[in-house]
């Protein structure tokens, strides 16, 4: 016979404003089963865990009731509670009477109502429920970082640091993503290559990091601690093992028009290429859409002046595949794409360019060496109109909802830049509002008016025309002054929108992790979980989550680093009992679970059994591995026999809540 | 056609190539045949039969045959094939142990078509080119043949054998039938008319399982129908919601793995026309996912077991046909 | 099924809500305080893959006068592909109870994330009007559990 | 005897279902007959018989027997029987007739099925006369006449008219109480309608089977016969014999929760079924041989055993023409058949 205790909860007034508690209570007491039924001002407050506590001694309870707010938040308190006085946690049950009922319903006598009914359903439910005990799965000792820019070096760099063996995976030929780009930081100023590279070197020379530079991964299998991933090498047809990063090939290489994306297709590289001078891994990569080997066979001057031989024109993709006990993402961000921005002129106009760009053409090693000249006739510009919230916080369809948060920052750091080497250059920044809230942020920006006088405009740039006689004319409001401007540019520079790397979705899928509508990753929790995914053994690190500065990218990396390592230390992890299971007797061995299983869990075997017959067969029966499933009872409804069955959701646990629910 | 099947069943006997033979045997009437296990010549002389009425279905046998010691020789119409391979498909059959012999398909005959013409007393039936001689008690009738075929050879899917060890006869070709019409027809009444369509037909049943049991996708060890823990288990159509819930059940456990072999309305006992809840899913499968037919190979996934991720979303229900 | 003092028809509506996108939407409604009817019941599941066309017909029997059903979007499910099974599943086991006369706007299903308590509550509003203006179900219950 | 033209049986039929409830035979739009209620319009089916048959009206499919409510940890046992009301089946055929004999030895003897009495007491059975009969009809060999059939009261039809007489009270009374309709009429043409519908009955292919191999003593001869495995291997397991047939009469109770009560109602069980007379150690039947023989051992010797040689069946033919793989109670006997 069933003890059941159902305790309910006021949780101040949130709850007991709207259902009355003492009539919930009261109704429920009178359940089948139920020996004890109470109401607490607080129920996870440590006293009311004690009521629960006591209760259970008390009564020998055999399952308990919570009405309470949602599972999703105390669940696991008095399922702790409970086990910590010998009950099994997986024998309570939460009826969610605040956010389900009281904070949605307004008339007491139907909220009363309906919470009754929750808990008459709570208590039908674990009528039926069953102790369960978690397993646990080993945890290899591998960590995968997937992106390797500031993030993911910095996330890989501390997991080694820790001692942990740990693999970067990055779709381009070197690590270093956007910070490498760029060509100085705010606030302070310094020279992003000279603090990015020397941590580029650090991970390429750690024992425990493996870079997979111009790889993706293409499958991931698995779960927290176990998880199977295949990682595609993508042909670079140069042998990475030989080449020595001389850069011969590059200067002999016939085939010189090609896009330079390091630097924005502002200038040209050849078709067998470095990225950038301090590359990590330092090797060539050939382009198979512009390599006249590889699309005609007719050239090979790279491999003839190889002098180690490094150059492979029928290199394949490659696929590895290893194990890893974390992941964590950090696979960065993009500028959105402006083609839909005509009133900007980004695409008739060369002198109208990204932020990213203009990181480009003021870096030392971008296409001019370092002077600021306009790309379309290499003048230096005079005068230059910076337009903030290009594509952020829009409403339309063209744009992102989101503040890109990084835009403001950079703006004054590219204008206070070009105020300090060209004194002689006026520099306009129209802003819908300057958002500084970091550690010497405004203090920077103030800087940028007071100091270099740079002309803040409040005010939205309305069209951007290209004239013949090479000036750009700005049509802008000055809100504050309420008055139109135009403004005869040099140089127009757009602060893009970010945006998720494209890569981002894919993977999404691939990890099982969830994503926002803006395809940043969603975080366990946006307060207290920021830098785990909903999905166990997944950690996100940088601007894959959300717009993030460098120094908040790094305290992320290192907040995702601490979380994997956290999960790397234990030898082994407690999985969810809440999984499926198969009666064998029922089993037809029909392999219709084993179709809808995502995670593989379900495996067939021969097994002999005693018929309803007398007789003995060998009959192929599911078996579901309950250290892989992770309990999501797609194969229950696949199971046309009812065979199987998923533990604290069955068939029967449920059906008895729509009854009760219904009755 | 019966003496050439009987011969080669005797020669695969004679040279062990299989232990035993499943085919029909004959009754005490003209129609009344009964599938059956032959494991002698003399049996197969005797006994076996193969004419217009030998429309059952043997494959579902197979489940238990072919997990016997030795082979058996098993005489497969197309439509019959179909049902077998989604067996082997899922597991059901052991491949290996039976030696199948494609033979040609129907039109099979109907008795309960003669009866319902109100001819009785039946002693023996003849087609002579396509007329039904009926020999009764009360003299002899005669009847088109056609108007006396089972409903499931009426709208026959394919006369191609899609598994088998050899082939009796011409091989024949998937047809084009009109097998969805009814459905259709149903498809364009008022909801009320459905209702009511559907109300008349099931109130008919009598729970029997007849067509459960004759199925050959409903091979379950265990039925969900049978099994007290499952919490549908009943015996009875105890209320007009456990004749709609057995019956939406039951064609939703078949959904993707039915091929449309007819047999449920034919062992029907009270002729409700289960067959168009299975090809209401069919129709819907091919309309929705793409043209799918269960057993046609043993590899491909069930549509019920497969996604695309552009497929239409649950609403297209409410945007098509009639209200 | 029940009957307010006004005598005016209160729909029965159970929602069967995936525990990682639809219930936290559910959730997040009740925090944002968007108001929807009563009439709704909600049923946690891991997944609306967990959902067994079963479970429907047994809310129907019960005396149920809408079922709904809540997933994550497409794409977004926790568990990879469960809701995309529950959409064909749902979209056959819809299709079918529409084939019997049984009124379609009973069943549905919707995709509501983490992130749309207002979604949540739109979508119960309208579901429940939907319901309601459909009246006490009829064709899909159990005469011997109806309320006398 | 007493006689009405047959085409105003409609006012026969008026004239009863104004009184109380009568249930005749009629045809469904798929060809079957089915025994509905009366009502205006309806026209009395030509069909030999019924596919369900008439036990129906005794021994319905479910039947509720009693409801429990419960009330906090309080059960209510409320007795949810009432007194029947009169009806009337009209057009039972002979073999149905006589199958209503079978039940009442299974129902009416100690301990007495209180609901299959009320229901029987307020029932009156008028039975039809066959005419042409079907191939699979073999009531003969159970010594049924069908051409002169059983019911509290019968009619016999010679193609004109509608003859009727009263076998008992209750008959006489159901004849007393629409006599006004009727009138004196000649039976010359009627016994040779009769005549020649016996002449037909012993041309049927079944017409030579009998019984006289069968029987309570013959326990030994056939139960460990091998028999049982030939003619078990092709059994679906499926109920349709056993629904289909008027005899049958076991039953299984259940109770059903609806939430607010529950309901303990019984229903038609057949020995077919793995799950049948399931006890707390299991199944005592575990194969389908098992299964199969139960039933036809239970017509044939087991009833007869226990019922002063009387046989379980009929002779109706219903499972004849409609086990899904024809294998049936003839098949049984010829096969089985030690002489």
């Amino acid at each position: 016979m069933q003890k059941i205790g159902v305790f309910v909860c006021h949780c101040g007034t949130n709850i007991a404003a709207t259902v009355d508690v003492k009539a919930v209570a009261e109704a429920l007491g009178h359940e089948p089963g139920v020996v004890i039924s109470r109401d607490y001002q607080y129920m996870c407050s440590e006293s009311g865990q004690n009521l629960v506590k006591n209760a259970i001694k008390e009564h020998k309870l055999t399952g308990i009731v919570v009405c309470s707010c949602s599972p999703r938040m105390h669940e696991n308190t008095f399922r702790k509670a409970a086990a910590s006085v010998g009950l099994n946690p997986y024998l309570v049950e939460i009826a969610n009477i605040r956010e389900q009922c009281s904070w949605i319903h307004k008339d007491i006598a139907t909220a009363t109502e309906k919470a009754i009914i929750l808990g008459k359903a709570a208590v039908a439910k674990v009528h039926l429920n069953a102790p369960l005990t978690a397993g646990e799965s080993p945890v290899a000792k591998r960590a995968l970082v997937i992106g390797g820019g500031i993030a993911g070096i910095q996330t890989a760099l501390d997991i080694a640091e820790a001692g942990f063996d740990v693999d970067i995976v990055e779709k381009n030929p070197t690590i270093g993503g956007k910070m490498a780009q760029i060509d100085k930081t705010f606030p302070t100023l310094d020279c992003a290559a000279c603090i990015l590279t020397p941590k580029m070197v650090e991970a390429s020379q750690n024992e425990h990091i493996t870079i997979h530079s111009f790889s993706e991964v293409t499958d991931v299998k698995g779960f927290v601690g176990n998880f199977t991933v295949t990682i595609k090498k993508k042909a670079r047809y140069v042998d990475e093992t030989k080449c020595t990063g001389c850069g011969l090939c590059t200067e002999k290489c016939p085939m010189k028009k090609v896009p330079n994306e390091f630097n924005m297709g502002l200038d040209n590289r050849t078709a067998i290429y470095i990225p950038f001078a301090q590359a990590v891994p330092k090797v060539a990569t050939i382009d198979p859409n512009y390599c006249m080997m590889l699309k005609n066979g007719k050239c090979g001057v790279c491999s003839k002046v190889c002098s180690v031989g490094a150059i492979d024109y029928k290199q394949e993709d490659r696929f590895i595949e290893q194990k890893y006990g974390a992941i964590v993402v950090a696979t960065g961000f993009n500028p959105i794409n402006l083609d839909k921005y005509d009133e900007f002129a980004y695409n008739q106009c060369p002198d109208v360019v990204t932020s990213l760009e203009l990181e480009r053409l003021m870096n030392a090693a971008g296409p001019n060496g370092g002077t600021l000249l306009r790309p379309s006739d290499k003048t230096h510009p005079h005068k230059i109109v910076f337009v903030q919230c290009v594509g952020s916080r829009c409403d339309d369809s063209k744009g992102k909802p989101y503040c890109s948060k990084i835009c403001c920052m950079y703006t004054a750091k590219h204008a206070m830049l070009i105020r300090e080497k060209y004194p002689d250059t006026e520099v306009y920044v129209f802003y819908i509002d300057v958002r500084t809230p970091g550690k010497n942020f405004d203090e920077f920006y103030r800087r940028a008016v007071e100091q270099y006088n740079v002309h803040y405009i409040k005010g939205m740039v309305g069209k951007v025309t290209p004239r013949s006689d090479g000036k750009i004319e700005v049509q802008a409001s000055d809100l504050l002054a309420d008055e139109q401007l135009h403004i005869d540019a040099d140089l127009v520079v757009l602060a893009a929108a970010i945006e998720p790397d494209k890569t981002a979705r894919p993977l999404a899928t691939m990890l099982t992790t969830q994503m926002d509508t803006n395809d940043f990753f969603t975080e366990a929790h946006p307060k207290l979980r920021p830098v785990e995914s909903a999905t166990a053994g997944i950690f996100l690190s940088g601007a894959c989550q959300g717009p993030k500065d460098i120094p908040e990218t790094v305290a992320q990396a290192s907040a995702a680093a601490a979380k994997a390592i956290g999960l790397l230390v234990k030898n082994s992890i407690t999985c969810n009992p809440c999984v499926a299971h198969s009666d064998e007797l029922m089993c037809n061995g029909c392999s219709s679970c084993e179709k809808v299983c995502p995670y593989g869990a379900i495996t067939y075997i021969d097994k002999e059994f005693r018929m309803p017959d007398r007789t003995t067969a060998v009959r192929r029966v599911a078996s579901v591995n309950p250290a892989v499933c992770q309990g999501c009872g797609a194969c229950t409804v696949a199971c046309p026999s009812g065979a199987m069955d998923l533990n604290g959701f069955s068939n029967s646990q449920i059906m008895a809540e729509v009854d009760a629910i219904c009755k | 056609m019966q003496e050439a099947m009987i011969n080669r069943a005797k020669q695969l006997l004679a040279d062990g190539t299989v232990n035993r033979v499943i085919g029909w045997k004959r009754g005490e009437f003209a129609y009344d045949i009964t599938p059956a296990v032959f494991d002698s010549a003399d049996e197969l002389d005797s006994d076996f039969v193969f004419d217009d009425f030998t429309a059952a279905n043997v494959s579902k046998y197979l489940v238990k045959e072919s997990k016997k010691e030795g082979k058996v020789l098993a005489f497969l119409k197309p439509c019959d094939t179909y049902s077998f391979n989604q067996l082997v498909k899922e597991h059901r059959v052991v491949r290996e142990n039976v030696y199948i012999i494609g033979i040609p398909g129907g039109p099979k005959l109907d008795a309960e078509k003669i009866k319902a013409k109100g001819i009785t007393g039946i002693l023996g039936v003849k087609n002579e080119n396509y007329t039904l001689k009926i020999d009764t008690v009360y003299g002899e009738e005669t009847m088109p043949f056609y108007e006396a075929v089972l409903d499931k050879c009426a709208s026959c899917k394919s006369k191609k054998h899609v598994v088998y060890d050899e082939l009796m006869g011409d091989e024949g070709d998937v047809l084009d039938s009109d097998r969805f019409d009814m459905v259709e027809k149903l498809e364009n009444m008022t909801a009320q008319e459905r209702y009511d369509f559907w109300r008349e037909q099931l109130s008919k049943c009598i729970r029997c399982n007849a067509c459960r049991n004759v199925c050959p996708a409903c091979t379950c060890e265990k039925c969900v129908f049978d099994n007290p823990a499952s919490g549908v288990e009943n015996k009875a159509p105890a209320d007009s919601f456990e004749e709609n819930m057995f019956h939406i059940i039951r064609a939703f456990h078949v959904a993707g793995r039915c091929t449309d072999c007819g047999e449920c309305s034919r062992v029907c006992p009270q002729n409700i026309p289960l067959h168009l809840l299975n090809r209401k899913f069919i129709k819907d499968i091919n309309e929705l996912y793409g043209n799918y037919q269960a057993g046609e190979d043993t590899t491909s996934r069930a549509p019920l077991n497969d996604y695309r991720q552009d497929d239409c979303e649950a609403g297209i229900v409410h945007e098509r046909g009639v209200e | 099924m029940q009957v307010n003092e006004n005598k005016e028809f209160e729909p029965l509506i159970v929602a069967f809500c995936c525990n990682w996108c639809s219930y936290a939407g559910a959730d997040l409604s009740g925090t944002n305080r968007l108001n929807y009817p009563t009439n709704v019941k909600i049923i946690r599941v891991p997944c609306s893959c967990r959902v067994n066309p079963m479970f429907i017909l047994r809310a129907f029997q019960r005396g149920a006068d809408g079922v709904i059903l809540c997933g994550c979007h497409p794409g977004d499910c926790h568990y990879t592909s469960g809701n995309y099974f529950t959409r064909r599943r749902m979209t056959l086991l819809f299709s079918m109870l529409d084939f019997l006369g049984i009124e379609r706007d009973r069943t549905r299903v919707e995709w509501v994330s983490a992130a749309e308590g207002a979604k949540f509550a739109a979508t119960m509003n309208e579901f429940t009007e939907a319901v309601k203006k459909l009246g006490p179900n009829r064709r899909l219950e159990d005469l011997r559990c109806r309320k006398q | 005897m007493l006689k009405i033209s047959l085409d105003k049986l409609d006012k026969l039929f008026e004239a009863v279902s104004a009184s109380q409830t009568l249930y005749i035979p009629v045809d469904r739009e798929d060809g079957a007959a089915e025994y509905k209620k009366y009502e205006s319009g309806m026209k009395l089916s030509s069909a030999l018989n019924t596919v369900r048959s008439a036990k129906d009206f005794f021994f319905p499919q479910t039947e509720n027997l009693v409801d429990f409510k419960m009330e906090g940890k309080n059960i209510e046992v409320i007795d949810v029987r009432e007194e029947s009301e009169d009806f009337v089946i009209f057009g039972v055929r002979a073999c149905d007739a006589r199958s209503f004999t079978i039940l009442d030895k299974v129902f009416l003897c100690e301990p007495v099925d209180s609901y299959y009495k009320n229901r029987r007491d307020h029932g009156t059975v008028v039975t039809m006369a066959c005419t042409r009969p079907a191939e699979t009809c073999f009531c003969g060999t159970f010594g049924i006449d069908a051409a002169a059939p059983e019911g509290d009261a019968a009619c016999y039809s010679d193609g004109e008219s509608l003859f009727i007489e009263a076998h008992n009270e209750k008959g006489q009374k159901f004849i007393d109480s629409v006599a006004s309709l009727f009138e004196d009429g000649d039976t010359a043409k009627l016994e040779a309608v009769r005549e020649k519908t016996r002449e037909v009955l012993k041309k049927l292919p079944l017409a030579n089977l009998t019984t006289d191999n069968f029987g309570g003593d013959k326990l030994n001869e056939y139960f460990n016969s091998d028999k049982w495995g030939e003619l078990s291997e092709s059994c679906l397991g499926c109920g349709t014999c056993t629904f289909v047939c008027p005899t049958c009469q076991c039953y299984d109770i259940k109770d059903f929760n609806t939430g607010h009560g529950i309901k303990r109602f019984r229903c038609w069980d057949s020995c077919m079924y793995s799950d049948f007379t399931k006890m707390a150690h299991g199944n005592p039947r575990l194969t389908q041989l098992e299964r199969f023989r139960q039933r036809f051992m239970h017509k044939l010797v087991y009833f007869p055993a226990n019922n002063n040689g009387e046989f379980g069946c009929v002779g109706c033919g219903r499972c004849l023409s409609k086990c899904p793989i024809s294998m049936n109670i003839v098949k049984v006997m010829k096969a089985l058949e030690v002489k």
